[in-house]
């Protein structure tokens, strides 16, 4: 009885649903091309190698983004930034390393101011940016979709005009390290991604700050009375998410040893947002999954690998997405799954009354 | 029974999730009489009303209007059928203008126009029906609560309709509104109209109604006209204990020596509460009282620090302390029960264990945070002591009845331990026996030498708990009184006299 | 007042782009007595209609015009006609260039850059004695509906036919960009057993595909031969490095002819319509490949001539 | 022009007029007088004071104004639609494909899309209101599909050649003097054409549908408080599925008005579109939390937002992304004001409520 019941608060949960998609997913892959899956060792590159390892890594980005944007939207916001953000932090990493390109020159392995300066500055001003988005919202009640939207569409003049509308390209090792580098036999952006899912992780939770953000999200005005410094909270969230979408500027720019202010972070707003709310968390603000998160970007990142790798030709591959996702979609919202909550829980009640 | 019932529920049974809200509850209307319901909180009236209109659909039982059995769909349909409902909660839209709130869906039209201009003389003859007269074409959130409440009132009332509902309508409305509301009740059941009247002010009931139903935990307890049940008869019915155990409450002794713990010298936001000082001994009870909108709880926002405060100073233990906001207020052992509960108070989505622990791990700061087991003891100590109605720690507070609530944000702040504890009408819309039970909580805090600041709109229960009554009018302190030998025509009298002569003096 | 020349250009979408600026933009402002209106139609379309109405409005003397897309210009075109203002086409011109009245033309030959990357291949195999070799071919795509991805693609494929020892195993988009251009690499070497030859559509793509080949564990340039487009200097220090194989010119440099024809149109000369295409080349490693229209160029040998 | 400035006796009309409900609506044509005067100041002797440069307002950004009298509605409903500029996009497409690959009756490829369109937004919105999914998740899929499919149709540009369409477009109406007895252009020559008059009779249907009937104001009363227009017993679900078909209509026209401007269609026309109209529409004044909003704003919303731009080419020196940071400027400038707005009306209402307070 006691299983049945979980059965049917398991189909309650959005984040079964994604768990159910991505395993779908996968599955008929699995039935069309088997060799999908397999993963070998690289000795060349001391990496492991194969597709699983390739979404995972290629969904680093947006997962980074999107565990600051999981906050956001328990915040009930959004934040529309964070794409021209990774492009404003690109700008400035290339800009550090190749303060020297006057026309355009040769990238050699050599960086023109100390490398922890490529790394910090960018860093520090996507905090500040984050700060700016924190301060209209926190400060000035604005609401995070415009505030937000307002550096949205600075950010990426801004990335430009600090660049000078050019594209700069280097070849210094270290910087190499952070998007195409390799540590324990994986991809250098699974690593970090990694880490900073822990981290953050243990942040929220280890900590109140989590319970604090869910909080504010449902009821700002009674969580300040609570004598919660929502404001605080909200800098915290917004900043944090500035910083993250940095480290996924770094990453992004570093694989690509360049900064492209046109295309980096481009829509990656709208896939982090998909990201969190397919893992589970409600647009509405409130109580909110990182794990589910996680588990959104991957299946956002399968999608495009499957369309890669199964050479559906890229006219398609939007009208793919948009299937894939619908289907979440709808097979997460409300009536549906309290549909299935109930079939499980009459089932449940049928069986129970067939053994006795 | 007479055989006019233009409405007849019969067997109605609710089931939400975890909760069964109705069970196998009847219930009738007669044209042209005014129906009390009657329940503690979550006994299951409005859901009730909202499974007769339409909000909540029925897992069992018929719904028989003038003899042809309904399924109401939606409150469209409901309206349509003749059942025009004022909700609980005032729903209205703040962005229209008051004509436009009263007519919206039903506009009348010319040449294929809504018709502006009748809307609005139509809506300003209205409310002066109900003797406002105010400018109809602003927005409704240009008004106060009260006012709010009437024009929600009166667009029910406008549509015409064979069955009136008003779902506990007199909560933010003051006497003389109250008055007025039961003059034009009287008016429409002459018209033959049927009212359900839903309340948990007694005298109301016996003011106004024909006849009262009972329900209990989603039980019919009974039917009653109005003659046939005595006051001490009907809360027993209610509640299920008698009276006197109820209010068997003593106020607490203060020593007349005891230290000062708040002195507020002179603080106020011009142009919206002047020049208010008190000063609140250990273990006292300091009692508010005022009519609606006299600036109590704006009095009690600033001192928590959840208004700023521009002119003034407020002393802690005999110091200097600056309070800007509530956080500040909680680090000096302040704590504040809001006015308004669901939109202040109540974080909805988190659980009861989350909501008592929610001001204690503010204190603390989200870098120490509570482990579960401290929260979970918390919570059980709590739900334990105050009697919270609840399967379990873990159930979301939204899910709660109004009483319930309440008690749990009491729990929150008594579980900071402070030392002054301010209660911003802790018993409105609550039944009985919750307000008893909230009230001798309060009585205890003080007994362990909390002092307490009680604000209420009912005279008699600020009377019988309080040390000393502060006097409230038109956003100023009018007068302090001793709560030991005061009674209700004596504050009335000091509110009527401080109207004179603000009135002599000021205009 | 000076003579004023408007320019309505594309984007700032890439290296070449942003060299064709410079180029254009340096010429006309360090030429005496000209004054440049620059826009920057940031990939849009609507925007660069928007441009040239507000050239029209300025009163301009002259407008440059390369369009997004090659379709849709006609309305806006005309109205420029209308207004007598000399029309100059360069770059991408538009599909309705016999409607309308333009002064000169002047632009790169996308088709015979797709063919010359792929006959490059072609015939490096044949050099290289793997001339009846069965070898792979993925092409990579620019953004779908680019006219140098119509284009390209027209000419890579056309090509193809003339050599039966290549087939195509691959051929989607990599946007143009080197980080899509690198995950779509990175897919093709899961899902595609061999890959013999990368036909990029730009360098930017080849590059970010580099990336990917060497995680793989192979070499690029050698296990697989990478053929881009473009020739912007990042592509040359790979192929002197070894990792690339060959990269298509496709000047930007467009300056020197656009000051020589506002002159020539200044002076009152009549020019001719026919399309002018710019001389380019094909730069590689070794160099010495003979294409039929052009011998490739040893790219060591001019690197340091490289202007972007 | 406004709901209730009908109000019988002269007071009231003062009254309404002055009525802070507007004054958002003033800010918008006063930031917009101010930035026309600094374009007169700046750029007059380069030809900004030209009739021209005011009609072009109209003529370049016509597509714009269609497609944000449809958003203002879903904005005041509390929604949002990100899928505009991907129909619009798809219904140039349509006509595109239709007309040239397929051969068929521009008409019919305009009826075909606009079944596809409007039935998009119905559906969108039956998804948003009775499945409960967030617009902006919904329309975002929407989006995804609209430019899957165009993508489907064709990658490339395809031209449009039909002689409907061509008469369509090139069809204007020039600003004409008499000189000499004689009807002339004035010079540069300034014209309205078939999109302008598009525009402003959609603006007129959404002025008319928003203030003079119950529709309209059922989605004011969604914005202000969806339970409560619920309860109230207003068609609750019913209005949300038609604002989005509506939105859905407007976004097929924008199409159509794109289609002829550009005549082309393109899968990667009008990207970032739908972000654009959205700026418009709170630039003019709608806020996105629903219930305020009125369409005058939203026409001088565009026009503001399309006069930046034109600044800037004017200026013919900057990089363009000095535009998108001014953008991003203006809409910070007009976040302030509206917050000062805002507040100061708060302020006076609870003055107010005092007052009334009292006469009660
Ligand atoms: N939407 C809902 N979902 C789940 N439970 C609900 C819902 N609405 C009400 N309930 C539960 O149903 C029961 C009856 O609630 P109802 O609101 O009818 O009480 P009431 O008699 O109106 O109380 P009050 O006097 O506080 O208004 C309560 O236990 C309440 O928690
Ligand atoms: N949020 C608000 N916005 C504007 N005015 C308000 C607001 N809250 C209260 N007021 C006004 O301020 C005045 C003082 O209100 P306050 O709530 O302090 O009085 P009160 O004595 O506590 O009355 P009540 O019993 O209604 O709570 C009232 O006239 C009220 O209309
Ligand atoms: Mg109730
Ligand atoms: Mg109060």
């Amino acid at each position: 009885m006691k299983q049945r019941l979980n059965l049917s608060v398991l189909m309650r949960s959005k984040v079964t649903w994604a768990v159910v998609a991505e395993v779908l997913i996968l599955i008929v892959c699995l039935i069309v091309r088997p060799d999908f899956f397999s993963i070998s060792y690289q000795p060349s590159t001391g990496m492991l190698y194969g597709n699983l390892i390739d979404i995972v890594n290629r969904s680093s980005e947006i997962t980074i983004i999107a565990m600051g944007m999981t906050l956001v939207i328990a915040l009930g916001g959004t934040d529309l930034s964070v794409g021209a953000l990774v492009a404003v932090a690109g700008a400035i990493a290339l800009k550090f390393l190749r303060w020297d390109v006057t026309v355009y020159n040769t990238p050699g392995d050599y960086t023109v101011y100390p490398f922890f300066l490529v790394l910090v500055v960018p860093l520090l001003v996507c905090i500040v940016m984050g700060l700016f988005n924190g301060f209209l919202i926190a400060r000035w009640d604005m609401q995070p979709i415009i505030a937000t939207l307002i550096l949205m569409v600075c950010g990426r003049g801004i990335a430009q005009i600090l660049t000078n509308g050019k594209q700069f390209t280097t070849g210094y090792s270290p910087f190499r390290v952070i998007g195409q580098g390799s540590f324990l036999f994986l991809p250098m952006p699974i690593i970090i991604t990694a880490v900073v899912v822990i981290l953050v992780s243990l942040f929220v939770r280890k900590t109140a700050f989590g319970t604090f953000v869910e909080s504010v999200g449902i009821n700002r005005k009674a969580s300040r009375l609570s004598g919660i410094n929502a404001q605080l909270i909200i800098f915290i969230v917004f900043a944090l998410t500035g910083f993250l979408s940095g480290i996924s500027g770094l990453i992004y720019s570093s694989r690509i040893m360049s900064n492209d202010s046109n295309n980096a972070g481009l829509n990656f707003e709208m896939d982090a947002i998909l990201a969190v709310v397919i893992g589970g968390t409600s647009m509405t603000g409130g109580k909110f999954s990182l794990l589910g998160t996680v588990l959104g970007s991957i299946i956002i990142r399968t999608i495009v690998t499957l369309v890669y790798y199964f050479g559906i030709a890229s006219e398609a591959t939007m009208a793919f997405k948009a299937v894939i996702i619908a289907v979440v979609i709808v097979l997460q919202s409300e009536p549906v799954r309290n549909y299935f909550s109930k079939r499980a829980a009459s089932r449940a009640k049928l069986a129970n009354g067939g053994v006795k | 029974m007479p055989d006019n019932n233009i409405l007849e529920m019969r067997q109605i049974e609710i089931q939400f999730p975890g909760v069964k809200a109705l069970d196998k509850v009847d219930f009738s209307l007669r044209a042209g009489e005014i129906h009390s319901l009657l329940g503690e909180n979550g006994a299951g009236k409005s859901t009730l009303i909202k499974c007769l209109t339409g909000v909540h659909h029925k897992d069992g039982g018929t719904i028989i209007l003038n003899g042809r059995e309904i399924q109401p769909q939606s409150p469209q349909n409901a309206i349509e059928l003749g059942i025009s409902t004022v909700y609980q909660e005032v729903n209205l839209c703040p962005n229209l203008t008051v004509a436009e709130n009263i007519f919206v869906g039903r506009q009348p039209m010319k040449f294929g126009q809504i018709d502006w201009r009748t809307i609005n003389s139509r809506a300003r003859e209205l409310m002066r029906r109900f003797h406002l007269d105010i400018d109809v074409s602003r927005p409704l959130s240009y008004y106060s609560t009260a006012v709010q409440q009437m024009v929600s009132i009166a667009r029910a009332v406008d549509i015409q309709a064979k069955i009136l509902i008003l779902d506990e309508p007199t909560s933010s409305l003051d006497d003389n509104e109250v008055k007025l509301l039961f003059q034009v009740m009287r008016d429409l059941r002459a018209e033959g109209m049927g009212i359900i009247f839903i309340t948990h002010f007694l005298d109301q009931v016996y003011a106004v109604s024909d006849r009262l139903t009972i329900l209990r935990n989603g039980h019919l307890v009974g039917t009653y006209n109005i003659e046939d049940i005595s006051k001490v008869e009907l809360v027993t019915q209610m509640v299920g204990k008698d009276m006197d155990t109820i209010f068997n409450l003593k106020r607490v002794d203060v020593d007349k020596d005891a230290p000062y713990v708040l002195t507020a010298s002179h603080i106020g936001i011009p142009g919206q509460v002047e020049d208010i000082s008190i000063n609140l001994r250990k273990g006292e009870l300091m009692g508010f009282a005022g009519l609606l909108g006299s600036g109590r709880t704006e009095t009690a926002e600033m001192l928590f620090g959840a208004t700023k405060t521009a002119n003034g100073e407020i002393e802690l233990n005999g110091k200097k302390t600056e309070i800007r906001k509530p956080y500040d207020a909680l680090m000096h052992g302040m704590a504040f029960c809001p006015e308004d509960r669901k939109v202040d108070g109540i974080i909805g989505d988190l659980s009861i264990r989350e909501n008592i622990a929610l001001a204690v791990q503010a204190r603390r700061g989200f870098m120490h945070p509570l482990s579960r087991k401290e929260q979970n003891d918390l919570a059980d100590k709590y739900i334990k002591a105050l009697g919270i109605a609840t399967p379990d720690a873990e159930k979301k507070i939204g899910e709660l009845s109004g009483g319930n609530q309440q008690k749990v944000i009491l729990a929150r702040w008594m579980a900071t331990d402070p030392n002054v504890l301010i209660l911003d009408e802790p018993t409105r819309g609550i039944d009985i026996g919750a307000k008893a039970e909230i009230q001798r909580l309060m009585l205890e805090m003080c007994e362990k030498g909390v002092s307490v600041i009680f604000i209420s709109s009912e005279l008699d229960e600020i009377i019988r708990c309080s040390n000393r009554i502060v006097v409230m009018r038109d956003r100023e302190k009018v007068a302090e009184t001793d709560g030991a030998n005061c009674t209700q025509e004596k504050i009335l009298a000091i509110i009527a006299e401080g109207a004179q002569g603000a009135g002599g003096t000021k205009s | 007042d000076g003579y004023k020349v408007a320019f309505s250009q594309i984007g700032q979408e890439s290296d070449w782009r942003t060299a064709n600026t410079d180029s254009i933009k340096a010429a006309i402002e360090g030429h005496e007595g000209w004054e440049l209106i620059y826009d920057d139609a940031q990939q849009k379309q609507e925007n660069q209609i928007k441009a040239l109405r507000n050239f029209i409005t300025q009163g301009v003397d002259v407008i440059l015009f390369t369009g997004v897309v090659s379709t849709g210009w006609e309305e806006v075109l005309k109205e420029v006609n209308d207004e007598d203002i000399p029309l100059l086409l360069i770059d991408r011109l538009p599909d309705c260039i016999d409607q309308i009245d333009y002064v000169a033309a002047f632009g790169g030959d996308f088709v015979e850059e797709g063919r010359r990357q792929v006959a490059w291949a072609g015939e490096y195999l044949k050099a290289q004695g793997r001339g009846d070799e069965k070898v792979n071919v993925v092409i990579m795509e620019g953004t779908t509906g680019a006219s140098a991805q119509v284009g390209r693609t027209e000419g890579n494929l056309a090509a193809i036919k003339e050599y039966p020892n290549m087939t195509v195993v691959g051929q989607q988009s990599g946007n143009f960009t080197r980080a899509e251009g690198q995950a779509l690499m990175e897919s093709w070497l899961k899902s595609i057993d061999k890959i013999d030859v990368l036909i990029a559509q730009n360098d930017d793509m080849a590059l970010g595909a580099i990336d990917a080949i060497k995680a793989a564990g192979k070499v690029p340039g050698k296990d697989i031969i990478i053929v881009g487009c473009d020739s912007v200097k990042a592509a040359f220090d790979a192929i002197v490095a070894g990792e690339m194989n060959a990269t298509i010119e496709c000047t930007p440099l467009y300056g020197p002819f656009v000051v020589e024809t506002i002159e020539k149109l200044i002076a009152g000369e009549t020019l001719s319509k026919t399309v002018i295409h710019p001389e380019e080349g094909v730069y590689d490693m070794d160099g010495g490949i003979d294409l039929g229209t052009v011998v490739s160029v040893k790219a060591a040998d001019v690197i340091d001539q490289r202007q972007y | 022009m406004m709901s209730d400035n009908r109000n019988s006796s002269g007071r009231s009309l003062i009254s309404s007029i002055l009525n802070p409900k507007f004054i958002m609506v003033y800010a918008t044509v006063g930031i917009f007088l101010v930035i026309y005067l600094f374009g007169v100041v700046a750029y007059g002797s380069k030809g900004f004071t030209t009739l021209r440069t005011f009609t072009n307002l109209f003529v370049d950004n016509a597509y714009y104004g269609i497609s944000a009298v449809g958003m203002t509605m879903v904005l005041i409903t509390g929604g949002i639609d990100l899928s505009v500029g991907a129909v619009a996009s798809l219904t140039g497409m349509f006509i595109a494909y239709g007309t040239a690959v397929l051969g068929l009756n521009p008409w019919v490829c305009i009826a075909f899309s606009l079944v596809v369109g409007v039935g998009l937004g119905l559906l969108m919105g039956w998804v948003i209101h009775y499945l409960n999914v967030p617009p902006f998740i919904t329309t975002l899929t929407g989006m995804f599909l609209a430019r899957g499919v165009c993508a489907l149709i064709s990658r490339e540009s395809i031209e449009i050649k039909n002689e409907t369409i061509d008469a369509l477009a090139s069809w204007k109406l020039y600003f004409m003097y008499l000189k000499d007895g004689e009807w002339t252009r004035i010079r540069p020559s300034a014209f309205v054409n078939f999109n302008v008059i598009l525009f402003l009779v959609v603006l007129a249907v959404g002025i008319y549908l928003l203030q003079r009937t119950r529709f309209g104001r059922n989605i004011y009363a969604i914005g202000g408080n969806e339970q409560s227009a619920k309860l109230m017993g207003l068609p609750v679900g019913r209005t949300k599925v038609l604002v989005y078909g509506f939105n859905g209509l407007c976004s097929v026209l924008a199409g159509i008005a794109y289609a002829l401007y550009v005549k082309s269609g393109w899968n990667l026309s009008l990207q970032g579109a739908e972000l654009d109209v959205i700026t418009c529409a709170v630039i003019g004044g709608t806020l996105l939390t629903g219930g305020e909003g009125y369409m005058i704003g939203t026409l001088f919303g565009v026009l503001l937002k399309s006069m930046i731009p034109a600044l800037i080419t004017f200026n013919g020196n900057l990089l363009s992304w000095w535009g998108k940071i001014a953008t991003g400027l203006l809409l910070l400038l007009f976040i302030c004001i509206q917050k000062i707005v805002v507040s100061s009306t708060e302020r006076r209402n609870s003055k107010s409520k005092k007052a009334a307070k009292n006469k009660a």
